[in-house]
């Protein structure tokens, strides 16, 4: 098919689907005004249940944990999926990755650079863990906190440039992260099944409404999660840097773009 | 409806336009990142602060930054197909396709 | 907690923990483990949803996650946690896809010698993710399911990272990710109305509402999802690209498994959620019926059309899920214990018949049957599992998929027996060509198929034969199991599948021995090999308006992600009209 | 004025569709799919939204307080995750389809080709 005919099937498709769109647009429960009970049974019911103050926390690891875990395995599962993709052509095993060739140009960084960029990395995970710890009682919760923290490695990397941020941040240990994360969620739904209870029973302590103790067993899995969040959106992020050094022969780069010439002549 | 809502979601589809509209992939990743800014301030004034924490970080910081570097990986492999030229091993040779078709049809 | 009960979370959790612990320990683990854990770990699930099978026979086995039981909340019709059901047909599904991972287990062992274990962990999470499909009775956690089985696809389409498989498995992911995008919406719109995403409280709610767009836009969304993970036609387009270039151990589960799965989802919620609803049964028993017809009739052709033997299995597997869903729309007690069965019998077929494509990948270098003329002598176990399978596939009268079709005849109507005869004949038909060719060295001259695309991809071949072909068998003499032996299973099944309370139900003993596809294959394929060289007029017109015809049909195949993605609006349209239509 | 937030979600999801038909880069055609999920953020919010209600947070007011429905939001945060997943396995995808194709042009790639000798 030309571009042109497929998109006028588009255009046809969508004529026809307008009609039915502005028909369900118009018998849709009003905005602002929904009839679905279950948001508002959970509003009025779980606080009372699980001391905590945040509904979505609570929806997310204890009354949905389930969803939760098929989420998490989801994003290790399209990680590795990446991982296995781009380490196709590079090669899996990480002592022959082109972070540990020699000869590779190592540009100078002012120590100022590298001084600001290890703090605010610092600060930026040491925030991620805050929102991570803080998800029952306020916004937040191991996802938001482990994306953020993940993230906090990006500035080691313009901060320590290439090679040091390769021994900073090996990719085994994010990998045993996300890993170990998802493993320790396997065994919060697990382990009550031994003792008789139904998957993820949340039989530990409530703890006090408001308190950064409380919901129980959504603490663990809330670390869980953010642990294997961490691991995934920093192997992700890993994997991706990586793919924009240039493997073996050429140790070209985007900073190192301009050596590339002069590089291969010398090699 | 709050006019904060309505403008919001005005944005969000003007946004999300712009994002399709710019043909050029390095210029759609910062329509990108601003959908996704606009899509957190929406889902803020939504009342959904988790997701607009998770939209925030996740669409207007680590997606834009996987597909710039996705783009960076690609264009240093133009640059390096440039160099080197395309046809050895990149495309099959087509020659060498076709003498091949053309004996196993030979061989009924 | 009775066994069954505790053992239901159990067919999930336990891939799953094992899936997360070799990622975990992969810098650390000798190898060969993984592999051998992965086949335990299949044939536990496998074992286990064999013992929830039978368990449910005496009622529905329950699980809610959290003991948040539909009472916890003290209200009627909330339901605040996620509940998992085995009833027979489900178990029984779930233990098939046990089965054929431990069986693609082991036709993979040395196939994938990759460092940490990347395969087994990525194949683990895939059948954590279809037990959780089957056993689900939630519907954004069926989401989360489906999600989880397409991530766990796309990455193990591209694996080869081959030209083609790369491709393939973008298209792949594109499609359906927008699949995905709608079962969500379809499941945000549903939630909208009845407040729940529990099927029976679902069910219950929606009978209470009568007509309503919101329940049917809900509705076409989740069916469109499903149809496309099904690849019903025209959502279809993605499955010949990412079954054809998936390695062949994946391609077992995908089209042995996965996408028939999609439309046991389907019939279940057509089953549990919407018997209430004229509007939407009105669609299912209108529209679902006739994309039916039109896939098993469009796809058929195409797979008699094509050269690339996996690409030929994968539109043969199109056709069968036409079939399919004509047995789903038909929706009476033996149409679904139909369906059922053909599941079960088509889904080891294929299985097999995919490894003897692999088989010929990994040996012969190549799975084109032109290509591949007479260079399969000597293999005789793919020869065996490829005859066979092409044989049960064009309807010889053995086994289970012949009993299966002869359940959903009962309440066919002619037109239905005649398309699925045809559509059946023609993927036996081509079938049988291919090993005819590329075993017996036995051809007509190519007829449309010569212009098919083709690929020129290998597999690992350094692996014993007897590995690979022992799995292929057993799936085939599995296939052979007489219908008699399941039949009571069954009845319960299908009974049970609608509502847990109802009794089973009296199938009846195998009907009149239906010959008729099977002699339409015979005829098919003595034309594809008895094909001579057109060179009077009359046979040159037909030989030219013939490829005019094919052409056509590979045009709509063209492995152009723009055009697939518009022909999923087309789908949608189609729903919409139909929708309108029914409407007034 | 009611209609506006599903009007903004089929928007979302038409230009989306629009995006994923006519691009000429994969690597656009992906941000063209995170258009189309956008809509979904935007339809289940949407369907979760009370007029003058806070956040389902009850830590600055009291629980009983009027909030709007936690549960779609808890789904709206999966969907991030899962947007986040596929796109990452779709750039990995790509970044392979250029080194083994030279090529992103959807219009130029397509998997398994005719054979050369079918031209005639």
């Amino acid at each position: 098919m030309t571009p042109r005919w497929r998109l006028l099937l588009l255009a046809l498709a969508l004529a026809a689907l307008l009609p039915a769109v502005l028909r369900v647009a118009l018998a849709m429960p009003e905005f602002g005004a929904p009839t679905a009970v279950l948001g508002q049974s959970v509003n009025a019911l779980v606080p009372e249940l699980r001391h905590v103050a945040n509904m979505v926390a609570a929806v997310n690891f204890d009354l949905r944990g389930f969803d939760t875990l098929g989420e998490e395995c989801m994003l290790l599962c399209a990680v590795t999926g990446a991982t296995v993709l781009l380490r196709g052509a590079r090669g899996e095993r990480g002592d022959v990755r082109a972070g540990h060739l020699p000869g590779r140009p190592v540009i100078p960084r002012a120590d100022a650079t590298v001084l600001v960029c290890r703090v605010a990395a610092t600060l930026t995970l040491l925030f991620g863990i805050s929102v991570a710890l803080h998800g029952m009682t306020t916004p937040g919760g191991g996802f938001q906190g482990g994306v953020i923290a993940a993230s906090g490695l990006l500035l080691l990397y313009l901060g320590e440039g290439y090679a040091g941020w390769r021994t900073l941040v090996p990719s085994p240990v994010l990998a045993a992260m996300e890993g170990s994360g998802a493993v320790l969620f396997v065994l919060c739904a697990g382990l009550p099944l031994i003792a008789g209870h139904p998957a993820l029973t949340n039989g530990l302590p409530l703890g006090e409404w408001k308190d950064l103790y409380s919901g129980g067993l959504m603490i663990a899995v809330n670390a869980a999660v953010a642990l294997s969040v961490t691991g995934s959106f920093g192997l992700l992020l890993v994997e991706f840097l990586e793919e924009t050094r240039e493997p073996a022969d050429a140790p070209a780069s985007n900073e190192a773009d301009h050596e590339d010439g002069t590089m291969r002549a010398r090699t | 409806m709050s006019g904060l809502v309505a403008g919001l979601l005005l944005l969000a589809a003007l946004s999300g336009l712009l994002v399709v509209l710019a043909r050029d992939p390095r210029r759609q990743v910062f329509a990108m990142a601003g959908n996704g800014l606009v899509l957190g301030l929406l889902f803020l004034a939504l009342q959904a602060p988790d997701v607009a924490l998770s939209e925030i970080a996740v669409g207007t910081a680590v997606t834009p930054l996987l597909f710039l570097a996705a783009l960076a990986a690609i264009a240093m492999d133009r640059a390096k197909g440039r160099t080197e030229g395309r046809a050895k091993g990149r495309t099959a040779d087509p020659a060498k396709d076709q003498a091949e078709d053309r004996a196993v049809d030979h061989a009924k | 907690m009775s066994l069954a009960e505790t053992l239901l979370p159990v067919a999930v959790l336990l891939p799953l923990g094992v899936a997360t612990l070799l990622l975990a320990l992969a810098h650390w683990l000798p190898p060969r483990l993984p592999k051998l854990v992965a086949i335990l770990v299949a044939l536990a699930v496998c074992a286990f949803c064999v013992l929830l099978a039978r368990a449910s026979l005496d009622g529905p086995v329950r699980h809610w996650f959290g003991g948040w039981t539909p009472d916890a909340a003290g209200r009627p019709g909330v339901v605040l946690g996620i509940g998992f059901q085995a009833d027979p047909a489900s178990a029984a599904l779930a233990a098939f896809c046990g089965l054929l991972f431990a069986a693609a287990f082991v036709f993979a062992w040395g196939y994938f010698d990759t460092e940490h274990a990347h395969f087994h962990v990525l194949m683990l999470l895939f059948l954590a993710a279809m037990t959780g499909f089957c056993l689900t009775r939630d519907l954004f956690n069926l989401f989360v399911w489906f999600e989880l089985m397409s991530v766990a696809a796309f990455a193990l389409t591209a694996y080869p990272l081959g030209r083609s498989a790369l491709e393939g498995a973008f298209n792949f992911t594109i499609t359906n990710a927008l699949a995905s995008f709608l079962l969500l919406a379809g499941t945000g719109l549903l939630y909208a109305r009845t407040g729940t995403f529990d099927f029976a409280t679902m069910g219950a709610a929606l009978a209470r509402t009568g007509a309503d767009p919101v329940l049917i836009a809900g509705f076409v969304l989740v069916a469109a999802a499903l149809l496309t993970k099904a690849a019903i036609l025209p959502f279809h387009l993605w499955l010949a690209d990412a079954h054809a270039v998936a390695p062949s151990p994946v391609s077992v589960i995908f089209s042995g498994a996965m996408v028939s799965l999609a439309l046991f989802g389907l019939a279940k919620l057509v089953a549990q959620v919407f018997p209430g609803n004229a509007e939407v049964m009105g669609l299912v028993h209108g529209l679902l019926h006739g994309l039916g017809l039109a896939t098993a009739l469009v796809a058929g052709l195409t797979a008699f059309a094509q050269r690339h033997l996996k690409r030929l299995l994968a539109f043969s597997t199109i056709a069968h899920m036409g079939i399919m869903l004509t047995a789903l729309a038909d929706g009476s007690g033996t149409a679904t214990a139909g369906l059922l069965l053909y599941i079960l019998g088509h889904g080891l077929t294929k299985g097999a018949l995919f490894m003897a494509a692999g088989i010929l990948l990994a040996l012969r270098r190549s799975a084109d049957e032109i290509v591949l003329y007479g260079r399969g002598r000597g293999l005789w176990a793919p020869a065996l599992a490829t005859g066979l399978g092409g044989l049960l596939l064009g309807g010889l009268p053995l086994g289970l998929m012949h009993g299966a079709t002869g359940l959903m005849d009962l309440s066919a109507g002619v037109l239905d027996r005649v398309v699925v005869a045809l559509a059946s004949a023609l993927t036996g038909a081509a079938v049988l060509r291919a090993a005819a060719r590329i075993f017996l060295r036995a051809s007509g001259v190519p007829g449309p198929e010569l212009l098919a695309p083709t690929e020129r991809e290998h597999e690992k071949p350094d692996r014993p034969l007897w590995l690979m072909a022992l799995p292929a068998l057993t799936l085939v003499a599995l296939a052979l199991v007489p219908p008699a032996a399941v039949r009571p299973f069954l009845g319960a099944a299908a009974a049970r599948l609608r509502d847990p309370s109802l009794p089973p139900l009296a199938l009846p003993e195998a009907g009149s021995l239906d010959l008729a596809p099977l002699l339409l294959t015979a005829v098919l394929f003595a034309f594809a090999l008895l094909r001579r060289r057109a060179v009077r007029p009359l046979s040159r017109a037909v030989t030219r308006s013939e490829r005019t015809g094919f052409r056509a049909l590979q045009a709509l195949h063209s492995g152009l992600v723009g055009d697939y993605v518009a022909w999923m609006a087309v789908g949608l349209a189609l729903f919409a009209l139909a929708a309108a239509v029914s409407a007034g | 004025m009611t209609l506006l937030p599903w009007l903004v979600a089929a928007w979302l999801f038409a230009v989306g569709l629009y995006g994923l038909v006519t691009s000429r880069h994969y690597v656009h055609l992906v941000g063209c799919l995170t258009v189309c999920q956008s809509a979904t953020y935007v339809l289940l919010l949407g369907i979760g939204y009370v007029h003058e209600a806070g956040p389902p947070v009850f830590y600055d007011h009291p629980p009983g307080t009027p909030a709007v429905d936690p549960v779609v939001q808890a789904l709206v945060l999966t969907d991030i995750v899962v947007g986040a997943a596929v796109t990452a396995l779709l750039l990995a995808i790509a970044i392979q389809v250029q080194r083994r194709r030279g090529t992103l042009d959807p219009q130029a790639l397509r998997p398994l080709r005719p054979p050369p000798s079918a031209a005639e």
